[in-house]
């Protein structure tokens, strides 16, 4: 982890100490979370440590956006359709409740049975599904819904029919839709952060990963395919691209890190939902104080920043 | 190419292995050899042509400072930002460090990156261009690209000018890892702060097209030109063909299709390419 | 219905005589009869159960007045605008004169036009409501139902609150010529004026809803439901087979297709439809 | 006639007159151009003259809108595709210069020839046509282009794709969309005006027609089938609703008439496409003198008051 990151982390730490504790055993959980993400981050991700992510991320188990839904919100209207031509299965599109206030919430889906798995595509979505979510967003921005996002897919579908629809403008104008919007966005990445799919819904205000999800700009079977020609060195190739959060979080990508139940998120989806949901309101809090337009600047100069650059 | 399961499926990352126009016809022919017709031609012949074949019109690559020598008015480019270079933050190293194939493609170039971006101007109409090279690392996008876009979309921005892109890419560059992936809301933000502005994008894709860059600034275009017979998608037909086990359609991904389905514009070839931009200069700058 | 040429494409004027519930099935039996499972029911049991078939669920049209009563909390109902009017601008006569056809459709229905709007609550929370009634003429949208439905947008819009529509209608109302045509445009503004004010329109399909309401307001809210069953299209079925010379799908228009090809959120079976509404107006309420 | 609408016109004859004749033959063209607008409307228009209008609207010779875009524009750019799913030939779009301003234009399409009109599924378009008329529309707005839209169509296809891809909804979003423009919007409907495949497009600040084109709710054979179950009875429907140019400006449903060559414009194209020009750039010189929210504000106000009520 960089220096400046760590003081980044220890900054906040000592901020909150500081701070009166009005909120009670909230902000010392708080506390405690960035003292434990602080802890872990000063040691370096091990390469078994990003595999293990890997799996963990893709686990059969692992809770998916619905199963968070259910456990987050005290109430959930599914929207469906992009008005269009289809409702896409590998995107999920609401609104609901999360602790009093009415947000907007989209999020790749994929399917736990053999049946389901085929319905969501595996949460690999057509432009239709990012059409979806842009109703979605739109519908956010005009009610003052703040928008979260689970991101979950290992890609934008390859197909024939995605092609032929526009995959890649649709994803183009879903990011598009998000650096517009003058509503609060969190985007979470739960599970498989896959590239142009996971990016078309994750251009937000606070932009976090569970603790064992990963955020790739390709799959490490798919980078080991180009490099080697061979997938199965997709272990080498994650420790080359290090897809693992805390490497993003370093890397200035993402903004935080949120805990998951102790061996993984898919051990205990009610603690992992848990977990979730606090990271959610706490930077929902936190950014229903900013002005609409000034989300939207910094929104927009955050993404500006993004890359490391030499000069001659 | 290995198989790739749906979960390893590539998405937006290069695929310039495969969509490398040298070989995309089986690949390996000398690079003055038409693929479609074979006829051979020495290099200042299809220089002259703009690099389409004389006997059957196929398009062959143009490298990006012959791009804006096609396109641009004589002595009026000057290059933007030709300083800037790549990191290497994930210290990449695949069979050969990052930093060595930057330095590789950047002699075998010329180019600082996969993009050549500046001033300059066409027809009298002064506008900045933005003119992707595939030559360099299969003009994969990373920091570099992103970074020389938004600014020379910042810099259009500046007097709600014009903006024309010419993209042939093979996606996002994995060697920089998720910072690749990062460039493409970067351009896509930087395309809004020019639209915004008033200014326009004028977007055209030059084969292939592919990846990150049709998932961003390549298909926010006001308007949209191809060439012809330019593949532009977001997977690349063998991934495409891997994951859904089904045949293509012959012009899968290209021009033609593109344009049939909605998302091109125009198909124009390479030797209406200056009079079309144009005007299409003139009826935007009209507004102003 | 005899032919009509492609040039003579009805759109989105009413074809009620085709789409009238009551005759779906072959039509001609009794209001009260399943058209789907022929069980008969005295008035007092089909209301009892909200109008939906106990047998085999048939959701039944409802009359304004009724739906209303159906989501309203009771008392909380005041209608507004009823003193309004259709005048007859084309003096239109085609077996009958308008004005008559007006009258006879007050006399059977007690409703001054197709729509009931009004201020109300639903489970404590208040809204205003436009429900559209198929016995009036159609359900047809002329001069007073686009009146109404834009006054109630407006009322809704003031304090930023929602409107519920529930739309049954054959379209566009021919008698008044270019006119009716124009309640497109105005119903179509005026929601855009409440969603402006950050009001929200709940857009309910009851069976039909089909032309000039589809191609209008019906389309337009921030969250669509439809009734199983109900036919929602912009042609109606015997248009659209007629200009195809097409086989239609079994489901061509109906809620269950509409929501396959996403042009609804959710199908809500009658039983459900207030506590759906109620949920929806919570979520919505509470950004302000 | 009504006496108001006479009354109008005289006023803006009578201001005309008095106006120094700054732009001369120009004003004094305009100056005839409403005499003569005023005298034909002075008689009521026949049964004969409406059916004639009919004819005159579907006249296999008319021109459509390339015709008029290739004699009135200096430039043309045509726009292709709704971004998602096709390029709807029954609509074009694109960019062009008339009068040395760039504007943006909107049409419905016939074909004139058996091939092309089949190309052009005889103007009747699918959503997807709707969908590449918003998109123009949007960079319209986003440009500061003034909108002209030509109105042209039996109406909007009536097709079992057409209707599962959302036909009533694209109808609807386009004219929510020509409501929200803040750009002056002029459209005119050169020749069919058939129902809600007409006003998707034809929400516009001024809404013209020419001499013998139709605009109406319904085609007169598709009346004549539900009122008197016999499509041969057009002529008499047509007579019942009266879609002729006249009777649509007594309603307050257009602003204006635009002149044809005498004995209809599919005789002379060319003159047609004078007057049209001339038209369009005189009410696009009108409209630039509003401001953009002023221009919205009038337009909303305009279609917001359409339609003739009674009280009890
Ligand atoms: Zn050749
Ligand atoms: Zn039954």
């Amino acid at each position: 982890m960089s220096q400046e990151a760590e003081l980044g982390l220890r900054d906040r730490l000592a901020q909150l100490s500081g701070v009166k504790l009005l909120r009670g055993t909230k902000l010392s959980a708080e506390l405690e979370r960035l003292q434990r993400q602080l802890e872990r981050l000063r040691q370096d991700t091990t390469d078994e440590e990003i595999w293990r992510s890997v799996e963990l991320a893709r686990h059969e188990k692992r809770p998916y956006t619905l199963d968070y839904v259910e456990r987050m919100l005290d109430d959930w209207f599914e929207l469906h359709g992009d008005r269009a031509r289809m409702d896409d299965h590998a995107v999920v599109a609401g609104i609901g409740s999360l602790g009093g206030r009415t947000i907007a919430l989209v999020g790749h889906q994929k399917g736990r049975d053999l049946k389901e798995r085929a319905t969501r595509n595996f949460g690999m979505a057509y432009p239709e599904g990012y059409r979806k979510a842009m109703r979605t967003m739109e519908l956010a921005g005009r009610h003052g819904f703040p928008l979260v996002t689970l991101v979950d897919t290992p890609g934008a579908y390859p197909g024939i029919a995605a092609e032929q629809h526009g995959q890649g403008g649709a994803i183009a104008r879903s990011q598009a839709a998000m650096l517009r919007l003058e509503v609060p966005t969190v985007a979470v990445v739960i599970g498989e952060g896959g590239s142009g799919g996971a990016i078309a819904i994750a251009v937000a205000d606070r932009v976090l990963m569970q603790e064992h999800a990963i955020y790739s700009v390709i799959s490490p079977e798919g980078c080991a395919s180009i490099l080697w020609r061979d997938a199965a060195q997709a272990k080498k190739a994650a420790s080359a691209f290090k897809p693992d959060a805390a490497h993003c979080l370093e890397l200035g990508v993402i903004d935080g890190i949120v805990p998951e139940p102790e061996g993984g998120a898919q051990i205990d989806h009610d603690a992992a939902a848990v977990l979730l949901r606090e990271a959610l309101v706490a930077h929902l809090d936190e950014l229903a104080a900013v002005a609409a337009d000034e989300l939207r600047r910094r929104r927009r100069a955050k993404f500006r920043a993004m890359g490391v650059l030499a000069h001659v | 190419m290995p198989g790739v399961s749906a979960a390893g499926n590539i998405d937006v990352s290069i695929e310039h292995k495969k969509s490398d126009p040298s070989e995309r016809d089986g690949g390996g022919g000398h690079p003055n050899t038409c693929p479609r017709c074979g006829s051979h031609y020495r290099d200042d012949e299809l220089a002259e042509h703009l690099r389409v074949c004389p006997h059957c019109g196929h398009h062959f690559p143009v490298k990006a400072h012959e791009r804006v020598a096609q396109l641009a008015d004589p002595g009026t480019f000057e290059e933007e930002d030709g300083d800037l270079r790549s990191a290497d933050p994930l210290e990449f190293f695949d069979l050969k460090p990052y930093v060595e194939r930057l330095a590789e493609a950047e002699l075998g170039t010329g180019l600082g990156d996969a993009i050549l971006t500046g001033r300059t101007a066409i027809e009298g109409h002064p506008c900045r261009i933005a003119a992707m090279d595939f030559s360099f690392m299969g003009g994969s996008m990373g920091s570099v690209v992103g970074e020389r876009f938004a600014r020379a979309c910042e810099r259009a921005a500046e007097d709600a000018g014009a903006l024309i892109s010419v993209s042939a890419s093979g996606g996002a560059r994995m060697q920089e890892g998720i910072l690749a992936l990062m460039q493409l809301p970067k351009t896509v933000g930087a395309v809004g702060e020019l639209q915004d502005a008033g200014g326009v994008l004028l977007s055209v894709l030059a084969h292939p097209t592919t990846g990150g860059v049709t998932a961003s600034f390549a298909s926010l275009g006001d308007v949209t030109l191809a060439e012809p017979g330019a593949l532009t998608s977001f997977a690349g037909p063998r991934v495409v063909a891997q994951t859904t086990r089904e045949k293509l359609p012959d012009d899968f991904g290209l021009a033609e299709s593109n344009f049939r389905f909605g998302h091109v514009d125009a198909v124009v070839p390479r030797a209406e390419l200056r009079a079309t931009l144009s005007r299409l200069l003139r009826l935007f700058g009209a507004s102003r």
